[in-house]
Formats: C-alpha cells, structure tokens, sequence
C-alpha cells in the first residue's frame, strides 16, 4: 500500500480539526477539534517514522501528546473561569474586544 | 489487499467518520464520544505502523486521560447542554468551506504528487536497541533528552494555572463544627438538604431538586450554581 | 570649531529645554547667546577660510564613525566649505538677528523660555543639515529643522488653527521625506556610497534611469520642504506660528533647505537633463502660482507667504537651470533671507502696533506712527520688487537673464513674476502705510521697542547693500564655483535689453497696484458683499466701476480660482489621500470583528494563501 | 549512544528554569507574607546570573578561544544537547536581548505603586469579577505571587525558542513560553473581563497556529526523515524538493508568523495588547516578538536556507500585507494600546524584510532592530501603565490629552519613543530601519523597502497624531493623570529611554556585535 495513504489521511483529519475550531461554537468542542489536528500530526509522525525507518518520529508523538495534555489543562482551566463569569461556554460571547 | 489496507480503509474510514461527528454533533458530549472513537481508531492505525507502545499509549493517555478531562470540564459547564448549529456570523461558513476545501485540496495534492517517499519499515531502527521499546528510550533518554526535560516545565506551568484560575481560597477562617451545627440548628431547616436532581429529569449537579409541588428547590443547589438557566427548563418540562 | 557651531545652539536648547522654568529669568538671553556665540565661530570660520587657497577652503571635520554595517558605512561627519559656510552666515546671521528681535516680540508670551529653545533647537538641526558631509548626516538635520517647525507653528497651541496648520505641515513635510528617504537608498544602492563626495564622483557610472530617479526623488523631497508645487500649501498656514518664526524658518532658512539640496546634489542634476527640466518646471509654475496668491490675501503674513514661496520658486528655477543657475539660486538665496526676513520682521512690527491684527485692511497711514518699521520695510519692499541697486535687483536680475538664456518661455514666466511681485508688494505698502487710517476701534499704533526694531534696521542695511555687497565685494560666482560649478548664460537676450525691459514690467506692476490702492480708499472689508462694493463705488463713482469691471473683477476672479486650486485642488489631493488612508482604515478595522472564530477563519484562509503561493512558485 | 547535555552551554536557560521550579517551592512551603520579597530575589538574581553567564561565555566563544560545550565544534559555533540547542552568535546575541527585556519587565511586574489596590494582577485570579471574595481578597492587600514562577518559565522558554536546532525541542520551546502567556494575559487586577477574554483568544488562536507548526514539521520529517535542521537543510538540497516539503515549510510558517504577529495571522494582537495587564503586554510585546523572530530567522536560514527561491515569495506577499495593514489599521485606533498593537505588526513587517532578503546583513540588521525594538517596547508599556485614572489605566486617546501640560516629562519620554518607533533619526528606531532598509535594498527587495517607506510615512500619522495630543491639545476633565511609580517603573522608563537614544546616537558598539555575532551554526 502507498505509504502516502496515511498521510493523506492525516491531511484530511487535520483539515477536519481545522474546520471545526472555524464551525464550532462551544469553547470545549473547539478544543477538541484542536485535539484532532494534534492527532493529525501525530498519525503523520507514526506513518513517516515508518516510512523513513527512523524512530524519531514516534518519539515526537509521545511528546506532543504531553504537550497537548498540557495544553488541554490551560485551555479548560481558562475556559472554567470564562464560564463562571458570563455562564456560558460560547466562544462567540467573549467579543468585547474588537476594531 | 494486503492485511494492511484492510485495516487502514477501516479504520482510516472510522476516524474520518469520528472526526465529522465530532464537528457535527449538536451536544458536546457526543462530539467528546466521538472523537475518543477516532482516537481510538488512530491508535489501531499506530499497530499497523508499528508503534505498539505509542498505539497503548494514545488509548492510555489520551482516550483516557484527556478525554476524561474534557468530560468533567463538560459536567461543569453543563453537560447535556447543546448547540445550535446555526451560522450567526455572516459568511463564516461560507468562507470556512471555501478556505478549508482548498487548505485540504492543497495538502493532499502536495502529498500526492511526492514520489520521493520511500518505505523503509522500522526492522532496522528498532533492532538498534532490541526492539521498538528499547529505542524509543534511548531517544528519549538520549538524544531528545534535552526537550523531556523541558517538558517538565510544561507539566508544571499546566498545573499551576489550573490551580491559580480555578482553585479558590478562603479569605476567613474556615467555620468549625461547632459554629456551623449552631448555625443550622438557629436557621429555617435543620433537616438534611435535598440533594440536587432529586425528582428531576436529570442528575447534575447543577439541577436543583423538585419539591413536592414540582417548584425546584434552590436550596439543593451548591452556592456556585444556584440561579442558573438551567433549572427554569427543568422545571418547566416537568411541571407542565 | 566645526562642531561647535552645533553644539553651541543645541546646548543651548538643552539647557533650556532641561532647565525648565528656573531658567525662565535669564533662558532667552542664554540663547541670544548661543546664537550669536554660534555666529561669530561662524564668522572665525570664515576668515580662515579666506585665508586659504580656494582648493584647500573645504575643511572636514571627522566626529566618529556612526554606523558601519556591512559594505554601509555612514560617517558622523561634518564638513565646512564655499557653500556651507554661505548658509552658516545667514543661518546664525539672521538667526541672531531674529533671537533678538523675539525678546521683546515674545515678551509677553509665558512660555518664552520655550520659544527660545525651540529657536535655538531648529538652528542647531538648521546647521546640522548644511554641514553635513553626507545625505544620511543630512537627512537627520534634515528631520530635525522639520520637528522644529512644527513645534513652532504649533506653538501657540491654545489656537486649534495654530494646531492643525502644525498638524499640516507635518503631513505634507513627510510626503517630502519619503522622497529624501527613498533618494538616499538609491544612491545608495547605485553608487555604494552616500556622501556628498563619494556622489559626486560616482555620478557618472550611474545609468540614466536611476539617476532620473534620484533627480525625482530629490526634487520630492525639495518641494515638500521649500513649499513647492504641488506640495506647497502647509506654508501659507504655517503663518499661524509666532511671526519671528515665520521670518527665520518659513522665509530666511528652513524653506530654502529645499534649494540647498538641489544645488549640493548638482552632480545628479548635471547630468540628467529630464530631472532638471522637471526643476525647472515646478519652479516656474510656484513662482507664478506663489505670486498670484500674494495679490488676493489681505493678510499681511499670508501675503508674504505667497511671496516666499514665489522666489523660492524662483531659486529653484534656478537650481533647474544648471551650472548656469546654480550660484544665482544661491545669491538669490542669501539676498531673500536678509530683506525677507526684514520683510516679516516689519510686518511683526506692525501687528505689534496694531494688537496683532493681520489684516492689511485695517491698517493704513502707518507711515507716521511707525516711522522706523516703514522705512526698514520700505527698504526691503524696493529690495524684493528688484529697483536697482536694492539687493534683490543683483540676484533677481540674474536669473531672469539665465532664464532667458534657457528658454524663452521660462524667461517670460520670471518676467511676469517680477511684474505681479512689485504688484502685490506695492499693493501691501499702499494699504498698511499709506492712504487713510483704517485702524479698528480702540488701537493706537505706536512703535516697537529698540531691541525690536534695531534687528530690522540691521536687516535693511543688508536689503540695501547684501546685493551689491555679495557681488563686488563677495564674488559670489567664483566664490561658489569651486564647489557646484559654473558656467555664463549662453544668451541671445543681452543684459543691456533685458534690464530696462525687467524694470518697465517692475514699475507697470508697482504703478498699476498704486493707482489701484494708494491712490482710492481701501474697503475695510474685502469687497466681496454688494453693500460694501457700492459704498466703494459711491467714492469715486465712475473711474471706479470701469476699474472693477475690467481689471479687478477678472483679476480677482484669476486669484480667486487659483487659491481655490490651491486649497481644493492640490490641497484636496493630500487631504484626499490621508482621507482615503482614514477611510481604509475605519473600514479595514471592521474586519477584526472580535470573534475568535473569525480570526480563526482569517488564519486558515492565510494558511491556503501561503500554500498556495509557494505552489505557485514551482508551477 | 552518548547522552550528554552540556549544562555549561545551556546554563541560562536551565537557570532560569530551576528559578522557576524553586519559585513553585517558594510558592508552596513560605508563608504569604514572605514570599514576594523571596521570589523578586530568585527572580532579578536568576536573570542577572543567567546574564553574567551567557556574557561571559559569549566573550569566550566569539573569541574563538574555549569551547564550552566540549562538544561537537564547528569553528566557533557549536551544537549542544546532543543536537537540540545551537550555541552561536545570533542565537546568544537573541538571548542576552531576552534576558534584558526579562529583567526590565520583571521591574514592571513588580510594580505596586501605581495602583492603590497593590500590583497589575488580580488579587485571586480565580475569584469572579465583581464577587464579595474578589472585595474581600483585594481589600486584605492579597497578590498573586504565583505570576513570578509562570514569569520564569515563560522567560525560560523564550531563551530556549531561537536556539532549538530541531523543530521538536523549538515545538516544546514554543509551548512553554506561551502556556504562562496565555495564563497571566488573564490576570489583569482591572477590566478582567477584557483580560479573561483576551486570554480565551490567545490560547484558541495559539493552539491553533502551534497545530499548524506541528503539522508542519510531521510533513518535513516525513521526507528529511530527521527533525535536526543541520540534516534537513541537507535533505532540502539533496533530494527532489518535493511538494511536500513547500507544504510543510508553509505550515510551519503559520505558527511561527502567528507568534510574531504577522498579517494574516495578526489578529489576535491588538485584542490581547488591549486586553493583558500592561506590564505583561510589555514583557510579552518585546519578548515573544524577539524570541518567535530568533527562531524565525534560524528556521528559515538554517534549516530551509536552500530553498529559499521557492519561499521568498511567499514572505514577500506576508510582508507586504503586514507592513501595510499594520499601519493602515493603525489610523483610526483610538485606544493607545490597540494602537500599539498594531503599530507593533508593521514593525513586524520591517523585520520581515531583513528575513526575506536572506543575507548575512539581514540577519545582523534584524539582531540591531530586535534589540532597538525591545526597549522601545518597555518604555512604551511603562508609560502607559502609569497614566492611570480611578478606573485603572487610562488607555483611551482622549484621555491623553493635554498630557503635556500635566506631566511634560512624561509626556516628553512617551513622545521620545514614539519618535522611535517612526523612525525619526537619532533614536534606535531610525537607526534600526535604515539597517534593515539597508539589507532589504542590499538584498535585492528594493519594492519590499519601498512599500516599507510608505507605510513608515503613513505610521508616522499616528504617531504624531498622539504627540499632538498631548501637547498641542488643551487639558479637559477627561485627561488622565500620571501617578508617580515606585523606582521600578521609573528606572525602567529611564533605562528604556536611555537606551532608544544611545542606540540612535552612538549605536556602533551594538552594531559591531551584531555583525561580529557572525551566522548560524548548521
């Protein structure tokens, strides 16, 4: 099998997570879509570790799944604050800021 | 078809499935569902590429422990609270569809048009060390060792602002037993609180309980979620 | 001694400026000081520099090293020659002069001290600019005497006029640094060098198209800052700055940077002939067009402005001109700071008397009360009109004989102008010192205090004497030769014709303005309103209406549509374009909506774009 | 394999990140009304320290006399941590700039005598806007100390941002320097709810670029097969230059063009400039700016240096875009930090040119224009942090007027560094631009400086616009007062404006190090 079908999918996977933190409302949706290019990239990593025969490109995954781990904790926490505030999760009502 | 593709077209098809049913979910839980099913599917993908340790791993790691976190964070801000999918920004979707279609339409053709990729399987590289787990840690422990150590302060940085946004101190003195069994006894009810959800439809915490006559109880409420939207629906369906 | 002709006036403004307001006792005499300080090494410069051979007159003077980055090497370094020194004089001159003269004009004004060290300030930048070895060093003073205009016109800033006129000097003046920026970056990419000598002998390897381009670019950066078409119209409202002001920064030195510029780049100019006739050209039209405005104003320093930014047309003609022209500009130069600079200095005067009203059409028969300011400005009026042997007679003369020499049409445009000078000149003579008193309710005009009045008697002996002075005396041509070069008017016009001619054109003008406002009332009120134009006509019926209908009605009409050209039509272009810039903006700024989806958007919609043109590339 | 990490090499980095775990220790075992004194010690001594050090050794290698490392040595410039980190003159020149722009932000941070109710930050940042406990927390003079050890971790991903040798430990690099970003951009004392919502859109969008990055680099590894820039930059010229590889170098483009806020990904500026508490803005403004631009510059250089005819074009147009929608936008703000933010993404754009003419000048001229840019920054934030009304800062132009009148020395330091950042001479800015002019025209994108002058002559509008403002403008009830700060904004205003003139007078010195800082180590 071409190897290129991994990464393809990972383009399309990517593209996916991209379109949902454009689409989304829901702070907590948005950062999952996050989560999904996150993933997109990892799955790169795996197949071109495979393709290339090196292991770094596992290495690195492992790495940004700590790196999303702690992302996903900063980003909730900030978003647990914003919600006791205005009481809502919507990435769209936080727009006092603007021109 | 080898036994490879077989796998890859399942799975590839499944986490494209998961991924598009995060993003059209209307309840957050669901899209949370989903994408731990395409997580999931990604690390069956991750078998097939060997990368047994990184494929326990991402279930692990990330189906079961950043999920989970999205899961509690979604308990608190209300969980079976859904969205309505309806575009409120001018020609956001529009633009979204245009943009996202050729940001993917220039990606896949820039990887399909690269014959250079060669497949050289990880034979070699893990028979370096003994094997897939042996080599990973002498990279970790090696070469990448400097970027491990760094992470640390990631892991710490994360902690900290989880404690400093959300972690609430107390500016007097806690109450003792004593005060507050006073306080209870000298108060309207000395019996025991109803619990939240009690009678409702549902039992978050953050729904208060029915009373007898069907009117809500603020009082099952913990304080920080007393007066919320969502106890006026509940009570509204059940009551009428 | 180089350096410390700057230091002087610009320790003087830091002194002042740090000092604050303990130095408001003594600060305007410290920076009379300075000033005059700066004067006389500027003065010993000179005199050692007579004493040298004319090869050996330039002296460099190395301070360090400024930046040195790469093959880009800029020296901090000042030089003093044939030219530059011909600029120090006037600049600490007349600066001098002008510091003495705002001890008693500014006398009332609280923040004075300030005053004085802006004045003091803008000399500095001013002797920056003209000592500068390079057009790196050159451009600083360059930004420097612009800064300091602009905090002097502003000055009175309790006026929002006052405000917006600094406001708008400061617009139009960067559209003219862009052109001195841009000119420096060429020549610096044609010729690896920015020094005025390293210039001057690469010039010749450069191609024609840059060269062009420099010749453009400098000619920008010359309109912007001397006030030339079609960046001309800040200068009319600088008038709003203090009046000594007007005479030393927007008649006698920063205005002329402009000429300064052309002249030192002569190199660029000398051998592209499409950049020279681009000189010339805008030239002659200010001129012309500087002229015409000074006919309509009725207020004394916006008439005045009109007519600096007609001779510095005309010095720019001449610059235009070449080697032919380059030592005329710079004598027409020096003769217009001293009488132009007495000029303003009158007219300040006589606001003074006057509880600083402008306007020509409440004064009148001033001759008696102020006996001292009317002959001093009378003196400089017969020096700008050209009447031999007044100052501005040697150098005027000579650019219309240049003029003549270039193009015939050229020479009759500086004709015409001489003639709509004297116009206006004697138009302004007529109204405020002679005819009947006109003066408003309650003001008793009197004459100004000595240390006003002794700077303009100075500046009227140079309005005599600077011209003949500068030419018999100074050999102002082969004084200036060694450095820009110099060549005799190949002409068919001889000078024998063409001065009777010059002066018959002078005396219609002047005549023509006498018999129009010496000899007939002046209306209080601009004779606009109906009321007003028959109580004009009601005092000399008849003669009077023919002169309405066929000379001032269409003259007026002429002057009328061309300060409306000048507002609307040049004037609206820039306004227009920092309205368009505004409006861009005020829409642009809608993009960033405040949502954070929308930004999202806008970061993979630039994520396709960037993609797409590095694809774009390898197709 | 030899596992080694030459401590000695990256001392700066891990000092300032040992300060931030003993500063977590602080925060955990010292009691309340000790900590503050303890940890502006751990901090101000762990810069000064990191300083001391890396000027030292920087004397040592530019010498060319020791090698610090002790390990892999090329000529003067060598790599360390097994690869990870370049030890060289750009990447040491960028990290002493940080160090200073770390040290005169902490001074800001520290601040408490501005505000009567004690320093930038919230009493409890967890506490709701407007609560009883957000009163009570705030009247018993509570502050959040746990700013100083984010402050240090941010500091110490900053440093290790522009001398990452492999775009993973620069992938690391870039998220420890922002978490704490995001973090303190939500911690302002005033108008919290813009902070809260400044910080939301700051960790959306930057997540959001560092998944782009990432992306991008999965694409590269796939066919360099190493994430080492040494080994890619060898890839990049021996093999076919495939596609794939112009792909990943536009993802990783993005998220290094986000970070230092170039058009289109400039957005998320001027609302987190508005936004932030001030004193991080000033920090964050100068820092980040430096260190993405560090890490831009070796990327680009470095890693995909011989590709550069396919990926000019693309800064060009990046470029372009950003110099003028920056000062374009810039117009019609009429909130001094917004302003400013915006006036920071033109600048941007300037730097950008250096970038894309690819030259050891561009490189050296972008070193100058950092450091020029990074005190100007300082100073600038300074002063607007102490311009204050009773309701905090008062950021709105109008407030600004007649400023000269009240405070003329303010008003005159605040007009100095904008004079700055137009680019009038004889102030850092004016020097700075011309040497990146210079570069850009050296470097064959003459139109690129073009455009550059353009939008200078528009930006100086604005600028002028609020030097008018404050002194030809007359005093109303609205104008804002200026309070007298205690001697850590006010050394840093000194310190910053000391430096924009020296810089623009004398800036030979620093000119000469930079040139003399050479290239990057391959």
């Amino acid at each position: 099998m071409n190897p290129n079908n991994y990464l393809i999918l990972a383009a399309i996977l990517f593209t996916i997570g991209a379109f949902g933190v454009v689409i989304r409302r829901n702070a907590i949706i948005v950062f999952m879509s996050v989560e999904m290019m996150l993933n997109a990239a990892n799955l790169a990593f795996a197949s071109a570790a495979h393709t290339t025969g090196s292991l770094d490109g596992q290495v690195i995954a492992f790495f940004v799944m700590v790196v999303a781990a702690a992302e996903v904790v900063v980003g909730l926490a900030i978003i647990v604050t914003i919600f006791r505030t205005r009481r809502s999760a919507s990435i769209d009502e936080a727009n006092l800021l603007k021109y | 078809m080898s036994g490879e593709s077989v796998v890859f077209w399942i799975t590839g098809i499944f986490a494209v499935v998961g991924a598009l049913g995060m993003i059209v979910s209307r309840k957050a839980v669901h899209s949370a569902l989903w994408v731990a099913f395409a997580m999931v599917n990604l690390a069956i993908l991750y078998f097939t590429l060997e990368a047994p340790f990184l494929a326990t791993t991402q279930i692990v790691v990330y189906t079961g422990a950043v999920m989970m976190l999205f899961l509690f964070v979604l308990m608190i801000v209300g969980v079976d609270s859904s969205d309505s999918l309806l575009e409120t920004l001018k020609g956001q979707r529009l633009l979204a569809i245009l943009f996202g279609l050729a940001f993917g339409a220039l990606l896949i053709s820039a990887i399909t048009s690269t014959i250079s990729v060669r497949n050289n399987g990880l034979e070699v590289a893990n028979g370096d060390y003994g094997g897939n787990i042996q080599g990973l840690a002498h990279l970790i422990f090696g070469r990448y060792l400097l970027a491990f150590e760094v992470t640390s302060a990631l892991l710490i940085t994360a902690a900290l602002g989880a404690m400093v946004l959300a972690h609430r101190e107390r500016w007097t003195p806690r109450k003792t037993h004593i005060e507050m069994s006073k306080e209870r006894t000298f108060s309207n009810q000395v019996t025991p609180l109803p619990n939240p959800g009690v009678l409702a439809r549902h039992n978050a915490v953050d729904t208060p309980a029915l009373l007898p006559d069907g009117s809500p109880s603020q009082a099952s409420l913990p304080v920080q979620f007393r007066e919320t939207a969502q106890d006026s629906d509940n009570s509204k369906e059940v009551t009428s | 001694m180089t350096a410390a002709l700057i230091g002087l006036p610009l320790f003087g403004a830091t002194v002042l400026l740090l000092g604050g307001r303990r130095t408001n006792a003594w600060g305007h005499l410290f920076a009379v000081a300075m000033s005059a300080s700066a004067f006389f090494v500027g003065v010993a410069t000179f005199v050692s520099m007579l004493g040298r051979s004319s090869e050996d007159r330039a002296v460099h003077q190395h301070l360090f090293d400024w930046i040195a980055v790469g093959s880009f090497h800029v020296p901090f370094d000042l030089q003093v020659d044939q030219l530059s020194i011909a600029f120090v004089l006037l600049i600490t001159g007349v600066g001098t002069l002008i510091h003495i003269y705002s001890i008693g004009y500014m006398s009332h004004d609280e923040n004075r001290r300030k005053f004085f060290a802006y004045l003091n300030l803008f000399v500095a930048a001013m002797l920056l600019l003209v000592l500068a070895n390079n057009y790196f060093l050159l451009y600083v003073g360059w930004e420097g005497v612009g800064l300091a205009s602009y905090l002097l016109i502003s000055f009175w800033q309790h006026k929002p006029s006052a405000a917006v006129a600094g406001k708008k000097a400061f617009v139009v003046n960067r559209v003219g640094d862009v052109g001195l920026s841009l000119a420096v970056m060429l020549m610096f990419v044609t010729f690896g060098t920015v020094t005025f000598d390293g210039v001057a002998k690469e010039a010749s390897k450069g191609d024609s198209t840059s060269l062009k381009l420099i010749g453009f670019a400098l000619l920008l950066a010359a309109c912007g800052k001397s006030a030339q078409f079609p960046l001309q119209s800040w200068l009319l409202d600088a008038m709003e700055g203090p009046t000594p002001v007007s005479a030393l920064i927007h008649a006698a030195t920063m205005v002329t940077a402009g000429v300064y510029l052309i002249v030192r780049a002569h190199a660029i100019f000398d051998l592209s002939e499409t950049a020279r006739t681009a000189v010339v050209v805008i030239g002659a039209i200010t001129l012309l067009l500087g002229a015409f405005i000074g006919t309509a104003k009725d207020d004394i320093k916006k008439g005045l402005a009109g007519s600096t930014m007609s001779q510095i047309g005309y010095m720019i003609l001449a610059a235009g001109l070449g080697p032919v022209g380059y030592v005329f500009a710079i004598f027409h130069l020096l003769t217009h700071g001293m009488f132009k600079a007495g000029l303003f200095l009158g007219a300040g005067s006589v606001m003074h008397g006057v509880n600083d009203d402008v306007n020509m059409r409440h004064y009148g028969a001033l001759r008696t009360a102020m006996k001292i300011t009317y002959v001093t400005f009378g003196l400089g009026f017969l020096a700008i009109i050209g009447i031999p042997p007044f100052a501005g007679f040697w150098s005027k003369d000579e650019i219309i004989h240049a003029a003549f020499g270039q193009n015939i049409f050229i020479g009759l445009a500086t004709l015409i102008g001489a003639g709509v000078t004297a116009f206006y000149m004697t138009r302004m003579m007529a109204m405020t010192f002679f005819g009947e008193a006109r003066w408003e309710k309650g003001v008793h005009p009197h004459e100004s205090p000595l240390v006003m009045t002794a700077p303009m008697m100075i500046l009227a002996v140079g309005s005599v004497f600077g011209g003949m002075a500068l030419k018999f005396l100074g050999n102002i041509d082969s004084w200036l030769e060694p450095v820009v070069g110099h060549a005799n008017p190949a002409n068919d016009v001889s000078n024998t014709i063409l001065i009777p001619v010059t002066l018959a054109v002078v005396l219609a003008g002047a005549g023509y303005a006498w018999v129009t406002y010496g000899q007939r009332p002046v209306p209080v009120v601009a004779p606009a309103e109906v009321s007003l134009l028959t109580r004009a006509a009601r005092n000399d019926a008849y003669g009077d209406a023919i002169n309405e209908a066929v000379f001032m009605r269409p003259g007026l009409h002429l002057t009328r549509a061309l300060v409306w050209f000048d507002s609307k039509g040049i004037d609206g272009f820039i306004a227009g374009l920092a309205g368009f810039i505004a409006a861009l903006s005020a829409r642009g700024r809608k993009i960033q909506n405040g949502y954070t989806r929308s930004y999202a958007l806008t970061m993979l919609g630039g994520a396709a774009l960037i993609a797409f043109v590095l694809f774009l590339v390898r197709l | 394999m030899k596992t080694s990490i030459e401590y000695a090499a990256l001392a700066p980095i891990e000092i300032l990140l040992t300060a931030g775990v003993l500063s977590i220790l602080i925060e955990a075992f010292v009691p309340r009304i000790h900590r503050r004194t303890l940890q502006l010690f751990l901090v101000f001594g762990s810069i000064v320290v990191a300083f001391g050090y890396l000027v030292a050794s920087a004397t040592q290698i530019l010498n060319g006399n020791a090698s610090v490392t002790g390990g892999q040595t090329q000529g003067i410039r060598e790599l360390a941590a097994s690869g990870s980190v370049a030890i060289d003159g750009p990447g040491l020149f960028t990290q002493g700039t940080l160090l200073i722009v770390a040290f005169i932000g902490a001074m800001l941070f520290a601040e408490r005598s501005v505000d009567p109710q004690g320093d930038a930050f919230a009493a409890r940042a967890s506490t709701l806007p407007g609560s009883e406990d957000e009163r009570q927390f705030t009247a018993q003079g509570w502050t959040q100390t746990e700013v100083w050890p984010l402050f240090l971790f941010a500091v110490g991903g900053m440093l290790l941002f522009p001398v990452s040798n492999d775009l993973l430990t620069m992938f690391v690099a870039l998220e420890v320097l922002s978490l704490p970003l995001y973090l303190l951009a939500g911690m302002a004392r005033r108008r919290r709810l813009l902070s809260q919502e400044a910080s939301l859109k700051y960790f959306v969008l930057g997540a959001f670029s560092s998944a782009f990055f990432l992306f991008g680099s999965a694409l590269i590894y796939s066919i360099a097969g190493s994430v080492e820039f040494g080994t890619i930059a060898t890839a990049l010229t021996n093999t076919l230059q495939d596609p794939i590889l112009l792909a990943g170098i536009g993802l990783i483009a993005v998220g290094l063009l986000f970070k230092v806020g170039a058009v289109p990904f400039h957005q998320w500026t001027p609302d987190v400039y508005q936004g932030s508490p001030t004193p991080l803005v000033a920090f964050m403004g100068a820092g980040t700016k430096i260190a993405a631009f560090g890490a831009l510059f070796r990327t680009f250089y470095v890693a995909f240096g011989g590709m550069r005819w396919e990926w000019r074009p693309m800064m060009w147009v990046v470029a372009i875009l950003t110099m003028l929608i920056g000062s374009i936008l810039a117009v019609t703000q009429s909130d001094i930090k917004r302003m400013l933010a915006y006036s920071s993404v033109a600048h941007t754009g300037f730097i950008l040119i250096a970038l894309t003419a690819t030259s050891p000048a561009g490189l050296s001229s972008s070193l100058f224009y950092l450091l020029a840019y990074g005190f100007t920054t300082l100073g600038l934030f300074a002063v607007v942090s102490i311009v204050r009304d009773s309701s905090g800062e008062a950021t709105h132009l109008s407030q600004w007027a007649g400023l000269g009148k009240k405070s003329p020395l303010v008003a005159s330091t605040f007009a100095l560094f904008l004079f700055a950042l137009a680019g009038i001479p004889l102030t850092s800015g004016f020097t700075a631009k011309f040497a990146v002019f210079a570069a850009g025209v050296a470097g064959g994108v003459t139109p690129l400086v073009i455009v550059a002058v353009i939008s200078s002559a528009i930006a100086a509008f604005f600028y002028a616009r609020v030097v008018v403002l404050m002194f030809f403008t007359p005093e109303n009830e609205n104008t804002a007062d200026v309070v007298v700060p205690s001697y850590f904004t006010k050394v840093a205003i000194a310190v910053s404006a000391t430096a924009t003139l020296v810089l623009g007078i004398a800036p030979q010195p620093v000119l000469d190090a930079v040139v003399n800082a050479g290239l990057f180590v391959r």
